[in-house]
C-alpha cells in the first residue's frame, strides 16, 4: 500500500527509535511511544493531515500496573483510508497525563469520560468534572477499573 | 349510597379519557418511539381519549420506560411525585419490569416497583405499539370493574 | 407552498384510505417471522442447558424436570427476555421456537413461561 | 444582568434524558454547558462481563434508533478480532439494514424538527410514511425495532425473493415521497424563518470542534466514513457524499433529505444484484477468539460511531470502547447555540438529531423579581412561536 509506506517513512524519519510501528491486517497504524513525547507526535500528525480526534480509550493493566491510553485519529483529507491508534503507558498510581486540548480542541468531553470513569487526571484541563456518573458519587469512584467488581448473573 | 354514586362517577370520568405521560428513565428509546408511535396516524389512541400530555402535573397513566439510572433517579422520584393522586405506572419493556439486558450494571437504580406499585406491564424489547395500546385497553377494563 | 398546493394534497387526501389501523376490533396479523412469545415443547428437550449459557439477560434457569433425559428443562422468566432469540438458534433438537403472538402484557411480573 | 436557566432532564423535548444549562443574558444565550449521563448504563463495563456473542444483543440496546448500526459495527469489529471473512450475501443484507435503518431514522428526524418548530401535521406525514420502512424491517429481521440480525460471521437470516422485492418497492415509495418532502421543507415559509441562518457552524469550526456526519456534511466537509474508510461493500454501491453549505439547521434538514435519496438507490441496487450464497459462517457461541484488539468504524444516521474491541482469549472481552457520534456533535452545539435566543434552542439542539438531547422542562429563573416561570415543551414550543410574532411579526401558525 502506497500512502501507509510513505506514511511510516515519514514518521520513522522523524521521530526514528522514540516509536514503535506495527501495522494489523485492515490497514490500521499502530503507534507506540513514550508519555514524553506523546504530544510531539501528536502535533505532527496533526499538521501531517490528522485534524480529527475520533476518542480516547483508556486501558487498565492491573498486572503491570500501569494504565494504557490510545488516541484515536482520523484524516479525511489527504491520507484516506489509514486510521492511526496512538498507544502510551502511564504509571497506575499516579495517573497524570498531558491534556490535548491545545492539539485538538474537541477532546474535552473524552478527557472527561475518561477521568470520569477510569480516573486518569488531564493537566491543564479546566473544566474536569464527572460526565457520566452523578457529581455526587465518591471520589475514588470509577467504575470502569478492573478492580471494581461487578457481578452480573451467570 | 352518596359515596359509591360519587366514586363510579369518577371512575366513568377517568376511564373515558386518560392522559398519559412518558417518562423515560434512562432507556435506550427504543420502546419510546414505539410509544410515540402509538400516538401516530397508524396506531392512533386518540381514539380511546388517551393524549400525550406535556407534564406530569395533569396525567393520569406514567408511561415509564428504562432502568432508572444513577443520576436520572432523583429526577424521577421529584416527577412521580407532582403526578396527581389516582395514578397508574404502565411499565413498557422489559428494562424497566427487571433491568432486562441492564441488571447488575453499577449504574442502574433497579426497576421502578422497588419504590412504586406498577399497575401493568408491556414485555418485549421493545414492544410493539399494539401490545402498549392492549395493555392500556386492559387497564381501561379492569378499571370499570373497580 | 403556495396556497393552491395545499388545497390540491389536502383535495388528494380525501379520497386515500385512512392510514389508521383500528387495533383492538380488527387485530393486526405480525408477519410469520415475527419473534413474539417463545414456546417450548418438553418432550423435544434434552435438558442440556445451552440455551441458559447463551441468554444474554440470564432469563433461562435450568429448572430440575423429570420428563427430560437429563433431568432438567428451562425455564424462560418473560420479564427478563429481550427476544434475541440466541436460544432458539443454538437449541440443538428445535424445541424452542418463536409464536407471533406480541400480546405480552400483564398486570403482574412473575408470569413465568416453562 | 444575567440568568443562570438550567433546562431539566426529564420528559425530555426528544424523549431522552439530558439537562443543559444555559447561561442568559436577557434572552441572548450567552454560554451553554451539557449536562449528560442521565441515559449512562455502564454498557462498556457490561459488556466486559458478558460473551462475545451475548454482547451482540447488548451493545445493540445502546441506542434504539440506530441499533442496527451498534451491532453492525460490533459485528464487524468481532469478525476482526475472530480474524473470518463473513460471505458476501451476509454482506449485502448487513449494508441494507443500515441503509433501511438510515432511511426511518431520518424520517423519524424529520417529524421531531417538524414538531420542535410547531407543525405537528407534518409530524403525523412523516411518521405515517416512517411506517412503510418498518413494515419490510419487521418482516426482513422480525421486529420493528431492535432488530438483531447481525452475527459474528454474516447475518442469523436469510432474505428471499418476495422480500427484496418489497423492500424494492418500499426504496421507490421513498425516493418519491423524498421528493415531497424537499419540496415542504425547502420552500415552506414557516419552517424556513425558524431554521435559516440559525445555529451557524462554519467550515473550520467545525472541523476544529470535531463534528460528525450530516452536521459536518451540512457545512460543507466532504466527511463521511462510507465514503474515506468503505467498510463492508461500500466501494461498489452507487454512493456520492452529501453536502450543503448554507452550515445552518436548514442546510442539516437539507442533508438529511437528500441522503434518504442515496439511502433508497443503495436499498434498490442490493435488491437488484445481491450474491447468493450462504449467510452464516456457524461460528459456535462458545468459541474463544485469539488475542486480538481491533477498532471498527461505521457510518451510523447520526455520524461516525467509533469502536475499539480488545480480546485477551478470554470468552469474555478485555475491553469495548463505544464512541457515539451525539457525543462528538455535543460540542458543537455549545458553539452554534451562543448569540441566538431561547425561541431558537429546540431548532438547534434537535438540529444535531441528538440521539441524548432533551428541552423539555425550561425553569427560567428571573433574579430580581425572583419569580420561578417552570414551562414544559408544549409551553416552551408555544412561547417561541409567541414571541416570535410578538417582536419580529412573524405569524407561524394561526393559533395564536
Amino acid at each position: 500500500m502506497g500512502a501507509l509506506e510513505e506514511l511510516k517513512n515519514k514518521l520513522s524519519e522523524k521521530f526514528g527509535d522514540k516509536i514503535k510501528l506495527s501495522e494489523d491486517k485492515r490497514g490500521v497504524l499502530w503507534i507506540e511511544c513514550d508519555v514524553s513525547d506523546f504530544k510531539e507526535i501528536l502535533a505532527f500528525l496533526c499538521e501531517l493531515g490528522y485534524s480529527h480526534l475520533s476518542t480516547i480509550t483508556a486501558l487498565d493493566h492491573l498486572e503491570e500496573n500501569k494504565f494504557a491510553l490510545i488516541y484515536h485519529i482520523l484524516s479525511f483529507e489527504n491520507h484516506p483510508k489509514i486510521p492511526i491508534c496512538l498507544r502510551t503507558y502511564i504509571n497506575r498510581d499516579s495517573p497524570e497525563i498531558e491534556t490535548v486540548l491545545d492539539i485538538y480542541p474537541h477532546a474535552l468531553v473524552y478527557e472527561r469520560e475518561v477521568f470520569d470513569l477510569m480516573g486518569i487526571k488531564f493537566k491543564g484541563h479546566k473544566g474536569l468534572k464527572r460526565l457520566l456518573i452523578p457529581e455526587d458519587a465518591p471520589e475514588d469512584y470509577h467504575p470502569l477499573r478492573k478492580d471494581y467488581k461487578i457481578e452480573v448473573g451467570d | 349510597m352518596l359515596e359509591k354514586l360519587k366514586d363510579k362517577l369518577k371512575r366513568w370520568a377517568l376511564r373515558k379519557s386518560i392522559w398519559a405521560y412518558h417518562l423515560n428513565t434512562g432507556s435506550c428509546n427504543g420502546c419510546d418511539i414505539e410509544i410515540l408511535d402509538a400516538f401516530t396516524p397508524r396506531y392512533d389512541v386518540e381514539r380511546f381519549g388517551i393524549k400525550l400530555v406535556g407534564s406530569p402535573r395533569h396525567a393520569d397513566v406514567v408511561v415509564v420506560t428504562g432502568p432508572i439510572t444513577a443520576k436520572s433517579y432523583e429526577r424521577v422520584r421529584r416527577v412521580l411525585e407532582q403526578v396527581p393522586d389516582p395514578k397508574f405506572l404502565v411499565v413498557v419493556g422489559s428494562c424497566g419490569a427487571t433491568g432486562g439486558l441492564f441488571q447488575g450494571s453499577y449504574n442502574i437504580k433497579g426497576p421502578i416497583d422497588k419504590y412504586l406499585p406498577v399497575s401493568a406491564y408491556v414485555f418485549g424489547c421493545p414492544a410493539k405499539p399494539e401490545a402498549i395500546i392492549d395493555a392500556i385497553y386492559k387497564l381501561i377494563k379492569k378499571l370499570e370493574e373497580g | 407552498m403556495t396556497w393552491g398546493a395545499v388545497l390540491k394534497d389536502a383535495f388528494k387526501n380525501l379520497f386515500k384510505k385512512p392510514a389508521t389501523v383500528n387495533y383492538p376490533v380488527v387485530l393486526t396479523k405480525a408477519p410469520e417471522g415475527y419473534r413474539g412469545k417463545i414456546d417450548f415443547d418438553v418432550n423435544k428437550c434434552l435438558g442440556c442447558g445451552n440455551c441458559a449459557r447463551v441468554c444474554p439477560t440470564y432469563a433461562i434457569t435450568m429448572v430440575p424436570s423429570e420428563v427430560t433425559k437429563l433431568k432438567k428443562q428451562p425455564q424462560i422468566e418473560i420479564a427478563k427476555c429481550v427476544f434475541c432469540g440466541s436460544c432458539v438458534d443454538i437449541c440443538p433438537t428445535k424445541a424452542l421456537w418463536f409464536t407471533t403472538d406480541y400480546h405480552i402484557s400483564g398486570f403482574t411480573k412473575d408470569e413465568l413461561m416453562v | 444582568m444575567s440568568y443562570r436557566m438550567p433546562i431539566g432532564p426529564i420528559h425530555p423535548m426528544l424523549k431522552e434524558p439530558i439537562n443543559f444549562i444555559f447561561y442568559l443574558d436577557g434572552e441572548i444565550i450567552v454560554d451553554a454547558e451539557p449536562n449528560i449521563g442521565y441515559a449512562h448504563r455502564g454498557i462498556e463495563k457490561l459488556a466486559e462481563n458478558k460473551t462475545w456473542f451475548q454482547n451482540l444483543y447488548l451493545l445493540e440496546k445502546i441506542c434504539g434508533i440506530c441499533s442496527s448500526a451498534h451491532q453492525g459495527c460490533y459485528a464487524q469489529g468481532a469478525e476482526y478480532i475472530f480474524d473470518v471473512e463473513p460471505p458476501e450475501r451476509a454482506l449485502h443484507i448487513r449494508v441494507m439494514m443500515w441503509e433501511l435503518e438510515r432511511i426511518h431514522s431520518h424520517l423519524l428526524w424529520l417529524g421531531v424538527v417538524a414538531h420542535l418548530l410547531g407543525f405537528d401535521t407534518l409530524f403525523m406525514y412523516t411518521w405515517r410514511d416512517r411506517e412503510r420502512v418498518l413494515d419490510i424491517v419487521e418482516e426482513i429481521s422480525g421486529r420493528r425495532v431492535g432488530y438483531s440480525i447481525n452475527t459474528v460471521g454474516g447475518t442469523r437470516r436469510d432474505v428471499d425473493d418476495n422480500l427484496l422485492n418489497k423492500a424494492k418497492k418500499v426504496a421507490e415509495f421513498i425516493l418519491e415521497q423524498t421528493k415531497y418532502y424537499e419540496k415542504v421543507f425547502t420552500e415552506d415559509k414557516s419552517l424556513l424563518i425558524r431554521t435559516q441562518n440559525i445555529g451557524m457552524l462554519s467550515k473550520t469550526d467545525a472541523i476544529r470542534l470535531g463534528t460528525v456526519g450530516p452536521t459536518v456534511r451540512a457545512s460543507d466537509v466532504k466527511r463521511d466514513i462510507r465514503y474515506n474508510f468503505p467498510y463492508a461493500i461500500y466501494e461498489e454501491t452507487p454512493f456520492e457524499v452529501v453536502t450543503f453549505d448554507s452550515c445552518d439547521v436548514f442546510s442539516r434538514v437539507v442533508v438529511r433529505i437528500r441522503e434518504m435519496y442515496v439511502s433508497a438507490e443503495i436499498v434498490k441496487w442490493i435488491a437488484e444484484n445481491i450474491p447468493s450464497g450462504k449467510v452464516d459462517l456457524g461460528i459456535s457461541p462458545f468459541k474463544k477468539p485469539p488475542v486480538n484488539e481491533a477498532i471498527s468504524i461505521v457510518e451510523a444516521p447520526r455520524g461516525e460511531l467509533y469502536y475499539y474491541l480488545k480480546s485477551n482469549g478470554d470468552l469474555k472481552p478485555e475491553r469495548i470502547k463505544v464512541r457515539t457520534p451525539t457525543l462528538a456533535n455535543i460540542i458543537s452545539v455549545i458553539h452554534m447555540i451562543k448569540g441566538h435566543y431561547i425561541a431558537d434552542i429546540p431548532p438547534i439542539v434537535g438540529g444535531i438529531d441528538p440521539c441524548m438531547a432533551c428541552m423539555d422542562r425550561v425553569l427560567l429563573v428571573d433574579i430580581n423579581k425572583e419569580k420561578k416561570v417552570v414551562m414544559d415543551k408544549e409551553e416552551l414550543i408555544r412561547y417561541s412561536i409567541k414571541w416570535y410574532k410578538k417582536n419580529k411579526d412573524i405569524v407561524i401558525s394561526e393559533r395564536w
